[in-house]
């Protein structure tokens, strides 16, 4: 998988620059994000404009990252749309993860 | 012309393949974005089902995906040849599971695995499971929007 | 994963779908636009040319295209049980044929049809034709860019 | 197959809608075009920017018209691009049809 990672306001914003998250690359995606919390636990926000598909596979790794994420860790979701925030509706995990319509939207909230 | 059918091999990129092609097709049959959506999804979810469960990974088997479109209904069938799925997973199929009814402000209880049966039964229409001892075949149907509409406004 | 199967019956619809679905796996393989439409384009000639000249045009007979992927080359296998094509055809489709030597100022010599074989021949890097007596085999390779610049350049 | 046909500087253009002529709209295109130059022939700009795929059978087509336009009519191709383009090109068919690359410049070229 393929990732922009830049520092914003002092956090992580990591962008999936891959269009799918399903099975072939959940587990990939799963060892990717739990490095950003490792040796210290930090915020990080992933950004999922640019992903027009994902799956209960690809979703089962992001919680996986939420309850292995380390005390004062955080994993913010941005930029999801179209079938993207109906899977995040439609498992209720727009519910269990923090979901920003932005990446701008999440470092506001985040900063306050 | 109302079908086509999708061979891929028993490996979890082909699941990713036959979604993209899933998807063209319904796109290109004037489906609107949201019915391609839902159907994309539960073919990525039975034909990763049947790779990871009824094949258990092993390579160089085949999973079939037969799509079949009318003017007011698309029908999806995902077969294959791996172990059948076990009785309490059909069921879940076909009354639904409490997968999705977890306490939100507890972490804990929020599942990572388990929710594709669910969203397959929640997504489409009607959803039926056959096994003839050899081949196995998950047939699903979605009612279009135009049809629904019809029937029910 | 480096293969997929499509599989649809023998009507003219059949190869728009199959052409769109061998666009949108091409496509997501990483593969350059060029090659993209090279590839859908030689699928969509010689899918019709089963449809319409294998079976022609009866329907209830399937059309089946083998999509295989390596890092170097595409190759792309169509089959159908027809009429296998006459030897005069399978001769243009390997030698080549002088469709399109026409003289543009003589509009009555530009061909209204004929331009498939040659079009197959002029785009793919391989062609090959063969008959069981039963199933009829169209086989083509077309050379990835990359591949052709490490052997060439 | 869907057109949006409209009168520009007296002329008719006939903008095609459908992102695909194959064989299997191949006659239907053919016998919507040859309407045009019925009872009178015409000069006919035919804008294919909307078009992402063209085959032989399409291409056939066109070519029928062209033959069959009757005296002191035109088929004038404008807007195609990308896969169309190299098609034309291919068949040598750009030699045959007067090709633009936008409506403008054929109603220019018409009009001189
Ligand atoms: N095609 C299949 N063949 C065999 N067993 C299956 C199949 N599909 C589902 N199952 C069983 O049903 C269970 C639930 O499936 P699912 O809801 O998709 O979640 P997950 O695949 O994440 O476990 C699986 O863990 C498996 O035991
Ligand atoms: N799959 C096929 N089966 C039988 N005959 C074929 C097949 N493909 C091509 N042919 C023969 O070769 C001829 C040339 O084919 P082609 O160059 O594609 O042009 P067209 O299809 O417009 O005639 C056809 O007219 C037909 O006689």
């Amino acid at each position: 998988m393929r990732f922009d990672n830049s520092t914003m306001n002092g956090l992580l914003v990591s962008k999936v620059l891959d269009a799918r998250i399903d099975a072939a690359v959940a587990q990939e995606l799963k060892l990717a994000l739990l490095q950003h919390f490792q040796p210290e636990p930090q915020t990080v926000i992933l950004n999922l404009e640019a992903v027009t598909f994902i799956d209960s596979s690809g979703l089962g790794a992001l919680v996986s990252v939420l309850k292995n994420r380390g005390n004062g860790g955080d994993l913010i979701i941005s930029g999801s749309k179209g079938a993207v925030a109906s899977m995040f509706k439609l498992t209720r995990m727009d519910k269990v993860f923090r979901v920003f319509a932005t990446t701008e939207e999440a470092l506001q909230a985040v900063s306050k | 012309m109302n079908w086509i059918r999708l061979t891929i091999p028993s490996e979890l990129e082909g699941a990713t393949l036959v979604g993209q092609s899933v998807h063209a097709i319904c796109h290109h049959l004037g489906l609107d974005e949201t019915t391609v959506f839902q159907i994309e999804l539960c073919v990525v979810e039975s034909v990763t089902n049947a790779i990871r469960h009824g094949y258990k990974l092993a390579t160089g088997n085949e999973v079939t995906v037969n799509l079949s479109v009318s003017g007011s209904s698309v029908e999806v069938e995902v077969s294959d040849d791996g172990e059948p799925m076990p009785l309490d997973s059909r069921a879940a199929l076909c009354e639904g599971s409490d997968v999705f009814n977890f306490d939100e402000t507890d972490l804990d209880s929020v599942p990572e695995g388990g929710m594709g049966l669910q969203i397959i039964r929640s997504t489409m229409d009607h959803v039926e499971y056959s096994t003839d001892g050899r081949t196995n075949r998950l047939r699903m149907t979605k009612i279009l929007p135009k049809a629904e509409e019809a029937l029910h406004g």
